[in-house]
C-alpha cells in the first residue's frame, strides 16, 4: 500500500468532494484508516469525515445533503425506512465478531449479582444506551429465546459511559455496554452474562454507512466509489487490527492502554443477509418498526 | 393662556374611588405669577399633574393658549414635591440639569452657560460632578429647581419646591423666582404651604378647599410689583392679606366646603 | 452593614481570599469524596487527579484551539442574543399595546428546549458553526429580553414624569430614563445569558460534534476517559467563573451610581 | 379590560404567526418541516389520551416539585447570600463554577451521587432552574432602599422580621423576574432529565419521536412543552398579580396616563 | 442622656472626601426637646443618622444614657426628611404604624389602641386602608410622624418632620409634639428650618455652621412652658429670640467658621 499513498490518481487532477458524518467510535476506524492509506483519494474522492454524537445531528445533514454519507446502526435505518424517510443504505460498517465469547458490545451485571443468564433478568432492570434501537432489540430477542420473559423488564435509557456505575451502585441490574467499557467493566470485577450481538446472531450486521435517495439516483457514480474506497478500507481494517487500534487512539480520547485490550468488531465487506432479515423481524416484533423492512430494497 | 375648566378626577383605587378634585375652575394669564395654597391632601400635586399633562384628568379640560392638553406641553416645566425621586440617580447634577436642554438640542455653549447660571443661581456651583444621592434634601431640591430654571419654560408648575431648604436660602430662591418671572415673563403656578410665601410671592393666590376639592378663594395681591424680603413682609397689607389667607385655609380645613356654598361663593365674586 | 465596614481595609483582597477559600473547601471535599470511598474512584476520580490531568491538558495546544472554539461561539452567540434582546425589549417593553400583544408568543417560545431544536438546527446550517450558534442566541435571547422588560416595568413614576414633563420624547426618555433603570436588570440578564450561552455552546459541540470543549467531553465520555472527562468539566466551571469576573467589572463600571455597588462604598 | 380585548390581545399574534407558517409551508415538501394543520392532527393523536397520563402527567410532577424547591432555595439562598458580604464573597465563585457546568454533564454525576430515580430528574431541575432566582434574589438584596433599610433598623426591626416585612417584599419585583425566568428554565431541563436515563416522560418521549424520525410527532411533543410554559406563564402572571399588586400599583400611576 | 462629643463624619466620595460634619459637641438632658437649625447641606441629616447609630462617624462619640451608641438603640425612633422613601410601599398606612409595635411584640389590643391614637392625632384616621403611594405628600409625611409616635419611644429623632404639611395641620402637629413631648417626657431632637418653628417647639436651639460643621450657637429657649400657637408667638421675647436664630443662620450661611472662632466661642460660653 505504499504506492499508494504517492501515486497520484492518474488521469482526473480533480478530486470529488465527500462528506461523511461519522460517530467517533471504534465502529468508523476503516473510514478513517481508508483515508489514512489513500483509498479515497484512488477513487477520486476528497474524503472530508464530520463527526457527531449521534444520529440526531447525521441524518438531517445527510437528507439536506450536506453530507452525501453517514454512519448510523441499522435499527435506526429501518425506523428511518419504515417512517417513510428517503434514505438508503450503500454499505456495510461493522459487525458481531462471530464469537461468542468475546465480542466488542455485552451485557454487564455486578460481580456478585445472582444473574447468570440474559434468562435470569425477568422483572430486573437494564439499561441500554437508546431504546427502542437495536440494543433492546437484540436483547428481547435473546432472553425470549432463552425462555425469559422480556416483557417483565423495565429498560431504561443510560449512556455506555454511564452504565457501569449505574450497575455497580445497583441502579439497574444489567447494562448493555459496547467498548472500552466492556473491558472496564470486566477489569474492575463485573461479569459479562451475554455478548448480545452476537448472541442475536454470530455476524450481526450492526451498522451502516448510507445516503439520501437523492444523491444514490442522482449520482450514482459518486456512490460506486464510495464504496469502492469503503471495501478497500474495511479489508484494510480487518486484516490489520494494530493498524486499527493505532487510528482509534486519533480520533477518540480513549487512553492507549486501555485501547490496546478492547475487543475489535469485524469489518465485514458485505452484508449478512439473514441477520439483518432477523434484525428487522425483531424489530417489527417488539414494535420498534412497524412493518418490517423489506432486505432485497433495504440493502444496496 | 392656561385655562382649567370643571377639571375633576377620581383615582380608582381597589375596591372604590378617591375622589381628589371634584370641580376647579381658574385661569392664568400670560406672565402671571399665581400661588396655590390648600390643605394637605387637598389635590394641589393632582391638579398640577393634570396640567401638565401627565395625568387625565376624569372630567373637565385644560387648555394652554387656547389648545387643549392632552400630553406635556414642551414649553412647560414641572418642580415635582417628590424631588429625591425627579433626580435621576445615574446622572450628576450638572448632567441632571442640562438633561432637558441637551434634548432641546441647545448650543453646547449656550447650554453650559445657562446650566453654570442655573447652578450658580440656587447656590450649587460648587458640586456640579456629584450626584443628587450624596446631596442633602436641601440641596437635591435646589438642583429640581435649578433643572426647571435652566429650561426656561414658558409656563413653570411648581409643587413646594422650597420644602426641604431652609430659611434664609428660601428667602434667596423666592427672590430667584421673582426675578426671572418678571425678566422672562413667565408664567408661573407656584404651589406651597407658607401663606406668607404665598402672599410675598404671588400676584394672586388661590385657596383650595379639602377634598373634594373646589376653589374656595381666589384673592388677588395688591402688593407693590418690587418685593423685599424685609419691607415687604412688614406692610400692613401684607400682614392683612396673610390673615385673609390663613382664615380661609383653616376654613378649608373645617370640612369639604359642599358644592352649594361654593356655587354661591362663585357667584357673588363675579 | 457593619461587618461591610470592617471590610473596608483591603475589602477587595478579603473578598478575593475568601472566594478562594471556598473553591479550596471544595476541591477538599470532592477529594476526600473518592478517597473516603463514598463514591468508587473509578467513577469519581480524586479532585487531585483531574487537577493534575487538566494541569497537562493547559499546555497542549489542541486543547487551547477547543477553548477557542468554543468560546467563539459564545461570544458571538451571546453578542447575537444581547443585542437582539435588547433591541426587541425597548421596542416592545415601551409600548403597552405590544407588551400586551406578545404576551402570548414569547411565553410560548420561551421554555421550548434549545436542545429540541438541534435537528432543525442541524437542517438548516449542517454541523457548522451557525447550527451551535443558532442554539446559544436562541436559548440565552430570552434571558436577556425578559430581564429587560421587567427592568422597563420597573421605572420610577415621578422620574419618568420629570422626564415627560421636559418634552423628553419616547427616544429620549429611552436613552435617559428607561435604560440607566432597566440596566441593573439587564446586567443580571446578560450574566444569565453569559451561562447560558456557554452551557449551550458547550452542550451543542457535545450532541452535534461541532468543534470545541463539547466535542472533546464527548470524546472523553465515550472513550472512558474518565479523569480527563472531569477535567475538560472542570475547565469549562473555571471559564464560567471568569466570566462572571468579567462581568463583575463591567457591572462595576456600569452601575457606580446604583445602590447595589454604592452601599459597599458609602456605608 | 374587556374581555374580548383581553382575548384579540391573547390570540393575535399567534393567530398571526400560524397564518405567516401556513403560507410559507404550502408547496414545502421538506421531510424535517412539519405542516400547521398535519401538526394541529398529530398534537390532538399523540398526546390525549394514555400517553397524558403515562408521560406528561408524571414529567409534570417532577417539574412542579424541581420548581418548588428551586424557587424556595433561590429565595432563602438568595437572602442569605445577598445580606452577608462575606459569604457572597465566599460562594460566589464556586456558585458560577457550577452554574457553568451544563446540565448534560452534570447529570451522570447527580446519577452517581443520588442514582437512577425521580429525585436525580428533579435535581437536574433545580441545578438549573435555580439560578434566575437566586441571582435575582441576590441582587435586589443588594438594591434595596437605603431609607427603608434605614427605617427599619431605627425601628429595632432586625433578623427574621426584617426579612419578612422588609426585605422580601422589596426584593418580590426582582425575584418574580427571575421566577418567570425559572419556569421555562425548569421545563426546559425537565427535558434534559428525561434525555438521560430514563424510560418514560415527556422529554423522554419527544427525543424517542426525534431519534424514530417522527418527526411530526416530535414538534408536536415541542408544542405540548411550548403550551405548557404558557400554561405556567398564565398561573404565575395570576399569582404575581397577587403578590404584587401594590406594585402594580405604585408603577401604574404614570403608565395608565 | 444623650452626649455627642467631637463628632466628625467625612463622607468618602469617588475621587476625594467630604467633610460634612467637622466637630460637633452637645448634649441632651433626659426630657429635653432640643431644635436643630442650620444651613441646607449643613450636616443635620448626617448627624441624626450618626446619633441614631445608622452610621458610623468618622471619629468622635455618640454616648446614650452614658454607654456607646454602635447600633440603632431600641428605644430610639426617627422620622427621616425622605418620608416618602421611609413608607413600605407593600403595606397599607396601618400596617406601617402597626409595625415597629408589632416587632415588639406589643399585645394586639394595645397596638391596635395605639395606632389609632396616633393616626388620629396626626388627622389620618380616614385612610387606615390606604396604601403610602395613594396619599399626598404631607399624608405621608403624618404617616411617618405617626408611626414614630406611636411607637412611645425614649428618645425621638425627627428630620424636618413638617417639611411637607400645610400651615394649619403644621400649627397643629407643632402642639401634638409638645404635648406627647410633655405627657410621655421623652427626649426629643428636632431639625427644622423654620426659625419661628425651632423656637415655639424647642426648650433649646442648636444652630450648626455650614459645612464643614460646628455648633454655632445653643441658645435656651426662656418662654413659658405653656405654649400657644396664638399667644406665645406674639410674645416679645419670642421675637427677640427669632430675631437672635435668623441672625446666627445668616452668619452660618455667609461661611464656614473657622475651627478658632468656634473654640473661642466655645471657651466664652462656658
Ligand atoms: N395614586 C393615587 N391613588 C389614590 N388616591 C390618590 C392617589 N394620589 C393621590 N390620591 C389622593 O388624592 C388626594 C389629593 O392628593 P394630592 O397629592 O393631590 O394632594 P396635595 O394637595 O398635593 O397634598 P400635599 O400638600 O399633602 O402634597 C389625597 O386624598 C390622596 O390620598
Ligand atoms: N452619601 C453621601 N456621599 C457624599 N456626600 C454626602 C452624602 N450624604 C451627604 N453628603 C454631603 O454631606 C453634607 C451634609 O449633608 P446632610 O444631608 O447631612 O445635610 P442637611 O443638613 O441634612 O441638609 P438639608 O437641610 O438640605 O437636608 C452635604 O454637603 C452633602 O453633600
Ligand atoms: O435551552 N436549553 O436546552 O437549555
Ligand atoms: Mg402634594
Ligand atoms: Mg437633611
Amino acid at each position: 500500500s505504499a504506492g499508494t499513498d504517492t501515486a497520484a490518481p492518474a488521469g482526473s487532477d480533480v478530486l470529488t468532494p465527500v462528506t461523511v458524518g461519522v460517530i467517533p467510535i471504534a465502529d468508523t476506524a476503516p473510514l478513517y484508516l481508508g483515508l489514512e492509506q489513500g483509498f479515497f483519494e484512488d477513487e477520486g474522492l476528497d474524503l472530508t469525515i464530520e463527526t457527531a454524537t449521534g444520529g440526531a445531528a447525521i441524518v438531517p445533514a445527510v437528507v439536506t445533503g450536506d453530507y452525501q454519507f453517514g454512519f448510523s446502526n441499522l435499527v435506526s435505518l429501518m425506523v428511518a425506512n419504515d417512517k417513510g424517510l428517503p434514505l438508503k443504505v450503500v454499505n456495510s460498517a461493522v459487525a458481531s465478531t462471530g464469537d461468542v465469547e468475546s465480542d466488542f458490545g455485552a451485557v454487564i451485571v455486578k460481580g456478585d449479582s445472582p444473574v447468570e443468564t440474559l434468562a435470569d433478568l425477568d422483572g430486573k432492570t437494564v439499561s441500554g444506551n437508546s431504546l427502542n434501537n437495536i440494543v433492546d432489540t437484540v436483547m428481547r430477542a435473546s432472553i425470549d429465546r432463552l425462555g425469559g420473559d422480556s416483557s417483565s423488564i423495565s429498560f431504561v435509557e443510560i449512556p455506555f459511559p454511564d452504565a457501569s456505575a449505574a450497575v455497580e451502585n445497583g441502579q439497574v441490574d444489567a447494562a448493555f455496554v459496547v467498548e472500552p467499557f466492556v473491558t472496564a467493566a470486566i477489569e474492575s470485577g463485573q461479569r459479562v452474562i451475554s455478548y448480545g450481538y452476537a448472541d442475536f446472531d454470530l455476524n450481526l450486521d450492526v451498522a451502516a454507512y448510507f445516503s439520501s435517495a437523492a444523491t444514490v439516483e442522482g449520482d450514482p457514480e459518486l456512490v460506486t466509489k464510495f464504496q469502492a474506497a469503503m471495501t478497500k478500507s474495511l479489508e484494510y481494517a480487518e486484516a490489520n487490527p494494530d493498524a486499527v487500534r493505532a487510528i482509534i487512539a486519533t480520533y477518540t480520547a480513549t487512553p492507549p492502554e486501555v485501547l490496546a485490550k478492547i475487543v475489535l468488531p469485524k469489518f465485514p465487506t458485505e452484508f449478512n443477509v439473514d441477520a439483518v432479515t432477523a434484525l428487522g423481524e425483531a424489530a417489527l416484533k417488539y414494535g420498534v418498526v412497524e412493518t418490517a423492512p423489506d432486505v432485497s430494497t433495504f440493502l444496496p | 393662556m392656561l385655562s382649567v375648566r370643571g377639571l375633576q378626577k377620581i383615582y380608582k383605587v381597589p375596591g372604590g374611588e378617591v375622589e381628589a378634585v371634584r370641580d376647579l375652575t381658574f385661569d392664568l394669564a400670560e406672565g402671571e405669577l399665581v400661588c396655590l395654597v390648600g390643605p394637605s391632601g387637598s389635590g394641589k400635586t393632582t391638579l398640577l399633574k393634570c396640567i401638565s399633562g401627565l395625568m387625565e384628568q376624569t372630567s373637565g379640560t385644560v387648555e394652554l393658549n387656547g389648545s387643549k392638553v392632552t400630553g406635556p406641553p414642551k414649553s412647560m416645566a414641572v418642580v415635582f414635591q417628590e424631588y429625591g425621586r425627579s433626580l435621576f440617580p445615574w446622572m450628576t447634577v450638572r448632567a441632571n440639569v442640562e438633561l432637558p436642554l441637551k434634548n432641546q438640542k441647545v448650543p453646547k455653549a449656550e447650554r453650559a452657560a445657562l446650566v453654570d447660571a442655573a447652578l450658580k443661581s440656587v447656590g450649587l456651583d460648587h458640586v456640579p460632578k456629584s450626584y443628587p444621592w450624596q446631596l442633602s434634601g436641601g440641596m437635591q431640591q435646589r438642583v429640581a429647581i435649578a433643572r426647571a430654571v435652566a429650561y426656561r419654560p414658558q409656563v413653570l408648575l411648581m409643587d413646594e419646591p422650597f420644602a426641604a431648604v431652609d430659611a434664609q436660602t428660601r428667602a434667596d430662591l423666592e427672590d430667584l423666582i421673582r426675578t426671572i418671572w418678571k425678566q422672562l415673563g413667565v408664567t408661573i403656578l407656584f404651589v406651597t404651604h407658607d401663606i406668607d410665601e404665598s402672599v410675598y410671592l404671588g400676584e394672586r393666590v388661590i385657596v383650595l378647599s379639602s377634598s373634594p376639592t373646589v376653589v374656595q378663594e381666589d384673592l388677588k395681591i395688591d402688593l407693590p410689583a418690587e418685593r423685599d424680603q424685609l419691607n415687604t413682609r412688614a406692610l400692613p397689607r401684607f400682614m392683612e392679606l396673610r390673615s385673609h389667607v390663613y382664615a380661609e385655609i383653616q376654613r378649608a380645613k373645617l370640612g369639604p366646603v359642599t358644592e352649594q356654598i361654593t356655587a354661591q361663593r362663585k357667584a357673588s365674586l363675579k | 452593614m457593619r461587618n461591610q465596614r470592617s471590610a473596608a481595609a483591603g475589602p477587595k483582597a478579603k473578598a478575593l481570599g475568601l472566594g478562594i477559600g471556598g473553591i479550596i473547601l471544595f476541591f477538599l471535599i470532592w477529594e476526600a469524596t473518592p478517597r473516603l470511598g463514598l463514591v468508587s474512584d473509578r467513577y469519581l476520580p480524586p479532585a487531585s487527579e483531574v487537577l493534575g490531568r487538566l494541569g497537562q491538558y493547559l499546555t497542549e495546544a489542541a486543547f487551547w484551539k477547543d477553548v477557542a472554539d468554543t468560546m467563539t461561539s459564545w461570544a458571538l452567540g451571546l453578542v447575537i442574543a444581547t443585542v437582539a434582546a435588547i433591541v426587541v425589549g425597548l421596542i416592545i417593553g415601551s409600548s403597552r399595546f405590544l407588551r400586551r400583544a406578545t404576551h402570548t408568543t414569547i411565553e410560548f417560545l420561551r421554555p421550548i428546549p434549545s436542545v429540541a431544536l438541534i435537528p432543525l438546527a442541524v437542517l438548516i446550517f449542517g454541523t457548522s458553526i451557525e447550527s451551535t450558534l443558532l442554539l446559544v442566541v436562541y436559548a440565552s435571547f430570552w434571558q436577556v429580553l425578559l430581564q429587560l422588560l421587567y427592568g422597563i416595568a420597573d421605572v420610577d413614576a415621578v422620574a419618568n414624569d420629570t422626564a415627560k414633563s421636559y418634552g423628553l420624547g419616547p427616544l429620549a426618555r429611552v436613552r435617559y430614563v428607561i435604560w440607566p433603570t432597566a440596566l441593573p436588570y439587564l446586567m443580571t440578564g446578560l450574566r444569565l445569558a453569559a451561562a447560558v450561552a456557554l452551557i449551550l455552546a458547550i452542550t451543542a459541540e457535545l450532541i452535534i460534534g461541532t468543534p470545541g470543549l463539547g466535542k472533546q467531553i464527548a470524546l472523553t465520555q465515550s472513550g472512558g476517559a474518565i479523569s480527563s472527562m472531569y477535567a475538560l468539566v472542570l475547565a469549562t466551571g473555571m471559564i464560567g467563573v471568569l466570566i462572571n469576573l468579567g462581568a463583575r467589572i463591567i457591572e462595576k463600571r456600569v452601575l457606580s451610581w446604583h445602590p447595589s455597588v454604592r452601599g459597599e462604598v458609602v456605608l | 379590560m374587556s374581555p374580548l380585548k383581553r382575548i384579540a390581545y391573547f390570540f393575535g399574534l399567534p393567530i398571526l404567526l400560524i397564518a405567516l407558517w401556513y403560507a410559507l409551508s404550502f408547496g414545502s415538501t421538506n421531510f424535517f418541516v412539519p405542516k400547521p394543520i398535519e401538526l394541529a392532527q398529530t398534537l390532538w393523536t399523540t398526546w390525549i389520551g394514555e400517553r397524558f397520563v403515562d408521560d406528561v402527567l408524571p414529567s409534570l410532577g417532577r417539574l412542579a416539585v424541581g420548581l418548588f424547591f428551586a424557587i424556595g432555595l433561590g429565595i432563602v439562598l438568595g437572602l442569605l447570600i445577598g445580606s452577608t458580604r462575606w459569604l457572597r464573597n465566599l460562594l460566589e465563585p464556586l456558585l458560577e463554577f457550577f452554574r457553568a457546568i451544563p446540565p448534560p454533564v452534570l447529570v451522570p454525576l447527580l446519577m452517581l451521587l443520588i442514582g437512577v430515580n425521580d429525585s436525580m430528574k428533579v435535581a437536574v431541575i433545580i441545578s438549573g432552574a435555580i439560578w434566575p432566582v437566586l441571582l435575582n434574589t441576590v441582587e435586589g438584596v443588594r438594591a434595596v432602599d437605603s431609607v427603608l433599610s434605614d427605617s427599619c433598623r431605627s425601628y429595632g426591626i432586625r433578623g427574621f422580621a426584617r426579612i419578612r416585612y422588609f426585605v422580601l417584599p422589596a426584593v418580590t419585583p426582582q425575584i418574580m423576574a427571575g421566577v418567570r425566568q425559572s419556569l421555562s428554565i425548569g421545563l426546559i431541563l425537565m427535558v434534559i432529565s428525561e434525555m438521560f436515563a430514563s424510560s418514560s416522560g415527556l422529554g423522554f418521549t419527544i427525543v424517542q419521536f426525534q431519534r424514530n424520525f417522527a418527526i411530526p410527532e416530535m414538534w408536536s411533543g415541542i408544542v405540548v412543552l411550548g403550551l405548557i410554559g404558557l400554561g405556567l406563564a398564565i398561573i404565575f402572571q395570576f399569582v404575581e398579580r397577587r403578590v404584587l399588586h401594590w406594585y402594580h400599583g405604585l408603577k401604574e400611576i404614570t403608565h395608565d396616563s
